[in-house]
């Protein structure tokens, strides 16, 4: 029972992230990718990494997802903008990357056949995580924190807003 | 809760599935910030074949790794919601097709 | 478990992480791009002098430093080079900058975040670390192209380059996340021993390999999946470009020999394949696109992807156990002398700085007559195209004899000739810089400064060049010592 | 000791690149200093090692550094000093410094002084690298490099298209040799698996037979860079031309140095060669046939320093003679003495058109003698040690040729009578120049004459022409003789009276029946003459043998309507180009779409060769 139930969350998974990346409207795209990432943790929490889960929901969902919509509201596109993506979300558009696409998850099917693996069944805590961050993982964690400092200084010193002058390019 | 026994090719289809729709959405959509959420979901993707992956040997590490692809799709999104900004500012457009000053 | 590891062994890494923190609480303390760029050459040099006399315990081994990095000569080598590539670019930046009207702290403060992330490159050994250390060098990156804040395509650069390399940091996880999935290990040479026991068959893991390789040979833009390359070039400011075509260029390529090296992935299906075709494109592609480009940086853009299809040779060269050593000392013989040659070349661009506001739009035509104006100048552009080219008597001659050696001791027939087709249409290219240098200066006059310090950097940029291309042999018989 | 060899080519090297790097800042006499004072030091050392030499003949080989190893290949920077390099060296930087003295003074007003000394210190660095090579790679870098300077030098008055052109020709047709050089190395390499010349010289004698295929190709691959860089037939069209560079260039590189580097070659490899007689033997008639074909050009030309040219080619011409009958220590004989008196007869045609107006013309001179007599006094030791007259330096090394040649088993004879007859052309065109130039009446009068910077090297080539026979060469156990060759006493005298006889009839043609003008322009009445004054019309002939048919091909290329060959290649390279430049469209989509392209083709090669 649970198991068809892992599989209905990533059928639910795969559909909305389908619906969101093929919406006119950027604000209903998101809310259909935060569906799809709240069906991934939902998978996560079935998988046997309740942490990850955790995170995915917070991080994922909650922070990432929150700066789209204050640039989707800073940027503040309106009507036209919904109407001219609908434009461009012309048939004639998908043919090439619809074809590519299934191409490339033909040659995935191709591949993943049945080794009667299975995944373990058992759950890895929080604990056993945060041992392993902090053990062997510990230089990771300090350049994860470099990384998000280059983020922070590159995204503070690309997003802060000039006043134009003439003489732009 | 335990995890569950599911076949681990299952699991790696399905992230291989979202990684093509991400891929798929990089080439379909011409707005940028479009773009960006293709890249999330595919960055997603990878994270969760670390999760099944880490769910078959029973290892922190796959959780470990995606805490780190995380911080990467973090890190990533900041400075691309950035530049979204500045193309809007500069360009007055997100359609990437006509953000082509740059080309041979 | 808490690793009881000498940390000492990795001093650049940590006086590049340090040095970045300090930079930024100085920043935050007082803002003033002369003093930024102070500390952060400060910082570099500190961290160049300590790969340079931090030794590993036992020359040549090496030794992990937990399970993510390996302190070895090669890690040594590279974070030696790097740092000083990175004091180069920070040195061109110095009279390039004043041009822009954004103010300069942050620019250095990324720079060395980005040298940071090139240097763990060099020591990784595990996906981790590889992941952090690119991703670390790449969202710097994509703040150092996008900084002319005034200037649109430096934006439009930015954004290719980040959605792109986004991308393909994603296949390069998806398939480091298959491979995990594989082998159980995330550690290179652990990832090797658990190819025999792999419970997912040999295509997964084969394919999970080429996924990883094509992320990798994205950043190093090597055809076909180099199209961003010319643009980015194109739209960032000179000084990243010269960091963009060196160091972000090397940094992954060592990761790579890394991966491949330790992982021993040769004997995959259609892996060996995969990058004998990736390297005959890439040589073929990158020089026949140079062939009659007019703007100089996408010209050296292209002969960049040029020069990754050379270097790229060395994997197929490595696939036979026997020849594995003579290819990875070609490979980082041929990384050691395309360094200063790349930064050279880039270098002459930043400092002729026509419009000012990151406009550096330089055609070759503009290049006339520089022999007469600037002999000094001349004379470097002249080394660093002819060591491009790979005459005799420069690093870039040595490097591709290597290469040349490689595949032949391997009698890789179609390599050896797109390797020559691809070195006899680069000529031409090369030749056509020197000879409009050569010729009646041109009408409207490009300008430069370039004052004692920059004519010193300029001195011993030339003098390297030719160094290595007179006595190479103890840069040899160190590399030797790696494999 | 390894300082001071790397010193010798060093010294002139630095110097040279001091030049080029601050050459508009350092003043002129700083720049005389920097550029005759390093090869001056260079000489002091060179005659340090010859002393030496000359009281222990010991070989010394010197490693300076590895370039590089790899794999199975492995390349030296060493040297190699035996009796014919400290020949070879002092000659080099003993004539070269006199040389350079007297640019001092002949170039001083040339707005390009500092670049001269460059391109010419380098020059000698180069020269003497190719000398002292222990290894061929290094040699062949020495030969690229004197060829490059050449280059420079020939069109060092770059303002005048002439001498671009002219310089272009002198390296394209040395280039056609250098190719083949290569070639031959690459032969060397294959075969024997080493280029060091010493273990090269080793492993030829043990695994070659003689006259067997490979020594053969080999050695006549060789012969052919020696040909093109010493202006021996069929490659020695650039050399008179080559003459458009100034003056104590062509002294120093068209005579008395650079072009007898293919002499240097055949010698320092004599012992591939005897493994080769059939290439032995194509050597000594090389050398025969352009001896009489130079020699008779030379009658009848009018411009002075293309006599000397044709004279040059004619000279080395004799040392191939010598070398292709085995007589190699009189070929170097010949190379040394054939450096003094031509350098000083060079000179002396530079201090001639530098106190005349740069009129270069013999029939607008006459009566020389009298306005510039140190110049005659040059002219007429040059020339009598041209002519090999008893007693002068020329006539030691010449009859010693010719009597080798005469010893020669089978041809011998035929050699010798045509040396013979070479000789006595020299003679006549030598003292024709003398005649018509230093006697009779005045056509133009000299402005100057030559300061001390000039007189004092023409004087001293005087001494070395007129004693430099005496000197005897160490060059036991480096080259294989035998000694001086026995020959009947009236072989003897007729090779001695010969050139005396043309003496006489120069006398008789140019002072007693003085043509009462100067002949037409393009070079006498009759035929003949004009056929001798276009050397032999070779330039006329390859003109219609290579370039007319090439350039005829080349238009009905362009004519073709349907494909042609040449363009065919730049087009097809344009045509990718385009293709793939057209692909650059900037649409970040577009690169998406490339990038999932390639990944499905990646992943389609794992596919195919999966199991």
């Amino acid at each position: 029972m649970t198991v068809l139930l892992f599989y209905l969350t990533a059928a639910l998974a795969v559909f909305a992230t389908v619906v969101a990346l093929t919406r006119a409207n950027a604000a209903h795209a998101l809310i259909y990718l935060i569906l799809s990432l709240l069906a991934v943790a939902v998978m996560f929490f079935m998988l046997g990494a309740p942490f990850a889960a955790a995170l995915e929901v917070l991080i994922y969902a909650g922070a990432i997802m929150v700066l789209f919509v204050f640039v989707i509201m800073m940027l503040n596109l309106g009507d036209a903008g919904e109407e001219q993506e609908r434009g461009w979300l012309d048939a004639r558009l998908w043919i090439v990357p619809g074809l590519l696409t299934t191409v490339l998850l033909v040659e995935m099917l191709l591949v993943f056949g049945e080794s009667g693996v299975t995944t373990s069944g058992h759950s890895v805590s929080p604990k056993e995580v945060g041992i392993s961050l902090y053990g062997p993982y510990v230089l990771a964690v300090e350049l994860a924190s470099m990384l998000l400092m280059a983020a922070l200084v590159g995204a503070y010193h690309v997003a802060r807003r000039f006043i134009d002058r003439p003489g732009d390019i | 809760m335990d995890g569950l026994l599911i076949p681990l090719e299952h699991v790696l289809l399905v992230a291989g599935i979202l990684f093509a729709c991400g891929l798929g959405g990089l080439m379909l959509r011409r707005n940028l910030l479009f773009m960006l959420m293709s890249l999330e979901v595919m960055l997603n993707s990878a994270a969760l074949a670390f999760i099944a992956a880490g769910a078959r040997w029973q290892e922190a590490d796959g959780q470990v790794m995606f805490l780190l692809v995380l911080t990467v799709a973090a890190a990533e999104v900041a400075v691309g919601l950035g530049l979204v900004l500045q193309i809007q500012r500069r360009y007055r457009t997100l359609d990437m097709d006509a953000v082509t000053r740059l080309q041979e | 478990m808490t690793p009881s590891a000498d940390f000492s062994l990795i001093m650049p890494v940590i006086v590049l992480g340090v040095g970045a923190t300090a930079v930024m609480l100085q920043v935050a303390a007082r803002r003033s791009p002369e003093l930024t760029r102070f500390s952060t050459l400060l910082v570099l040099i500190a961290a160049l002098a300590s790969s340079v006399w931090i030794g590993s315990p036992e020359p040549g081994i090496g030794q992990a430093v937990t399970p993510l990095l390996q302190a070895d000569d090669m890690a040594r080598l590279f974070a030696a080079l790097f740092c000083a590539s990175a004091a180069l670019c920070v040195m061109l930046s110095r009279d390039y900058l004043p041009g822009l009207s954004d103010q300069g702290d942050e620019y250095y403060l990324l720079l060395l975040l980005a040298t940071l992330g090139a240097v763990v490159l060099a020591y990784a050994s595990h996906v981790a670390s590889l992941l952090l250390g690119l991703e670390l060098m790449s969202v710097a990156l994509y703040a150092l192209i996008a900084y002319p804040s005034r200037v649109a395509p430096a934006a439009e650069a930015a954004t290719k380059y980040l959605v792109l390399s986004g991308g393909a940091s994603a296949t390069l996880l998806f398939g480091f996340a298959l491979l995990y999935a594989a082998t159980g290990s995330l550690a290179f040479p652990e990832i090797g021993a658990g190819l025999q026991s792999a419970t997912l068959g040999s295509a997964v893991t084969a394919i999970a390999t080429v996924l990883v390789i094509t992320g990798v040979c994205f950043k190093l833009s090597a055809a076909p999946f180099h199209l961003w390359t010319p643009d980015v070039y194109e739209g960032s400011p000179a000084p990243v470009t010269a960091f963009l075509a060196t160091v972000a260029k090397a940094a992954p390529f060592v990761a790579l020999i890394r991966f491949l090296f330790d992982a021993q992935l040769f004997d995959l299906p259609g892996v060996v394949e995969v990058l004998g075709v990736l390297a005959v494109l890439s040589m073929l592609v990158g020089n026949l696109l140079a062939l009659l480009q007019r703007n100089v940086k996408r010209m050296l853009a292209y002969s960049s992807i040029a020069h990754i299809g050379y270097a790229l040779i060395i994997f197929t060269v490595a696939a036979d156990p026997v020849n594995r050593a003579l290819a990875g000392e070609a490979a980082v013989f041929y990384l050691v002398a395309y360094v200063p040659t790349t930064i050279a070349a880039f270098g002459l661009l930043a400092l002729v700085n026509p419009g000012g506001e990151g406009q550096d739009h330089a055609e070759v035509q503009d290049l006339s007559g520089l022999f007469w104006r600037d002999p000094m100048l001349a004379i470097l552009m002249l080394v660093a195209l002819l060591s491009l080219a790979g005459i005799p008597l420069t690093a870039g001659f040595i490097g591709k004899f290597y290469l040349f050696a490689a595949a032949v001791s391997g009698s890789h027939w179609v390599l050896l000739a797109a390797l020559v087709l691809g070195s006899a249409i680069g000529i031409y290219y090369y030749l056509r810089v020197i000879f409009q240098m050569s010729q009646k200066p041109a009408e409207h006059e490009l300008t430069w400064t370039m004052d004692g310090g920059m004519r010193a950097v300029a001195l011993l940029l030339t003098v390297a060049i030719l160094g290595l291309g007179i006595v190479p042999q103890a840069l040899m018989e160190y590399i030797r010592g790696m494999f | 000791m390894n300082l001071a060899l790397a010193a010798i080519p060093g010294l002139p090297m630095l110097s040279a690149t001091l030049l080029i790097l601050f050459g508009r800042q350092i003043p002129r006499s700083l720049g005389a200093v920097l550029g005759a004072g390093s090869v001056g030091l260079s000489a002091v050392l060179v005659a340090g090692q010859l002393l030496a030499y000359l009281d222990t003949p010991t070989v010394v080989t010197a490693t300076l550094w590895t370039w590089m190893s790899v794999a199975d290949f492995s390349a030296a920077i060493a040297f190699h000093i035996d009796g014919l390099t400290v020949v070879m060296m002092s000659v080099i930087t003993g004539v070269g410094f006199l040389i350079h003295v007297y640019s001092v003074e002949f170039m001083w007003e040339d707005e390009s002084f500092s670049r001269y000394f460059a391109y010419m210190n380098l020059f000698v660095g180069s020269m003497l690298l190719l000398v002292m090579a222990d290894n061929l790679l290094l040699l062949f870098l020495g030969w690229e490099g004197v060829g490059m300077c050449s280059y420079l030098l020939v069109g060092f008055w770059y303002k005048n298209p002439a001498n671009g052109a002219a310089a272009r020709k002198a390296f394209v047709v040395t280039r056609v040799g250098d190719a083949l050089m290569a070639l031959g190395l690459f032969v060397l390499f294959t075969d024997l698996g080493t280029l060091d010349i010493q273990p090269l010289l080793l492993a030829a004698n043990l695994n070659w037979e003689v006259g067997g295929t490979v020594p053969v190709l080999a050695t006549a691959l060789l012969l052919g860079g020696a040909v093109g860089k010493s202006a021996q037939l069929p490659l020695h069209t650039w050399l008179p031309d080559a003459m458009a560079g100034p003056t104590p260039v062509s002294a120093l590189i068209h005579a008395a140095t650079m072009v007898t580097a293919g002499v240097y070659l055949v010698a320092r490899l004599h012992g591939l060669f005897l493994l080769a007689p059939a290439t032995l033997t194509a050597v000594a008639w090389v050398g025969l046939a352009t001896l009489l074909l130079a020699a008779s050009a030379a009658l009848v030309q009018q411009d002075i320093k293309r006599i000397l040219a044709y004279s040059t080619i004619s000279q080395i011409g004799y040392m191939f003679l010598a070398l292709g009958v085995g007589a190699f220590s009189f070929g170097i004989f010949h190379l040394m003495t054939h450096a003094f008196f031509k350098a000083l007869l060079f000179l002396g045609a530079g201090a001639v058109s530098h106190c005349l107006h740069h009129e270069l013309n013999i029939f607008r001179m006459g009566g020389l003698r009298t306005r510039l007599p140190v110049v005659f006094l040059s002219f007429l030791i040059g020339s009598a040690a041209l002519a090999a007259l008893p007693f002068t330096a020329g006539f030691y090394s010449k009859d010693g040729i010719l009597l080798s040649a005469f010893t020669a088993p089978g041809i011998g004879p035929w050699l010798w009578a045509g040396g013979l007859l070479g000789a006595l052309l020299t003679s006549i065109y030598s003292f024709r120049l003398l005649f018509v130039a230093f006697f009779g009446e005045a056509q133009t009068e000299p402005d100057r004459k030559p300061g001390l910077p000039m007189a004092i090297p023409l004087l001293i080539l005087c001494a070395l022409s007129l004693l430099g026979g005496l000197i005897s060469q160490p060059l036991d156990g480096v080259l294989p003789d035998a000694g001086h060759p026995q020959v009947p006493h009236l072989i003897e005298w007729i090779s001695i009276g010969v050139p005396l006889l043309g003496v006489a009839y120069a006398y008789y043609a140019y002072i007693v029946r003085r043509p009462s003008s100067s002949p037409a322009e393009a070079g006498g009445d009759s035929p003949v003459e004009g056929f001798l004054f276009a050397g032999w019309r070779v330039d006329a002939l390859y003109n219609l043998l290579l370039v007319t048919p090439y350039r005829t091909l080349a238009r009905w290329c362009q004519g073709e309507p349907i494909d042609h060959f040449y363009n065919g290649v730049v087009s097809l390279n344009r045509l990718c180009h385009r293709g793939l430049a057209a692909l650059q469209t900037g649409e970040l989509r577009w690169y998406a779409t490339t990038f999932v392209i390639g990944l499905i083709a990646v992943v389609a090669i794992v596919l195919r060769s999966a199991p």
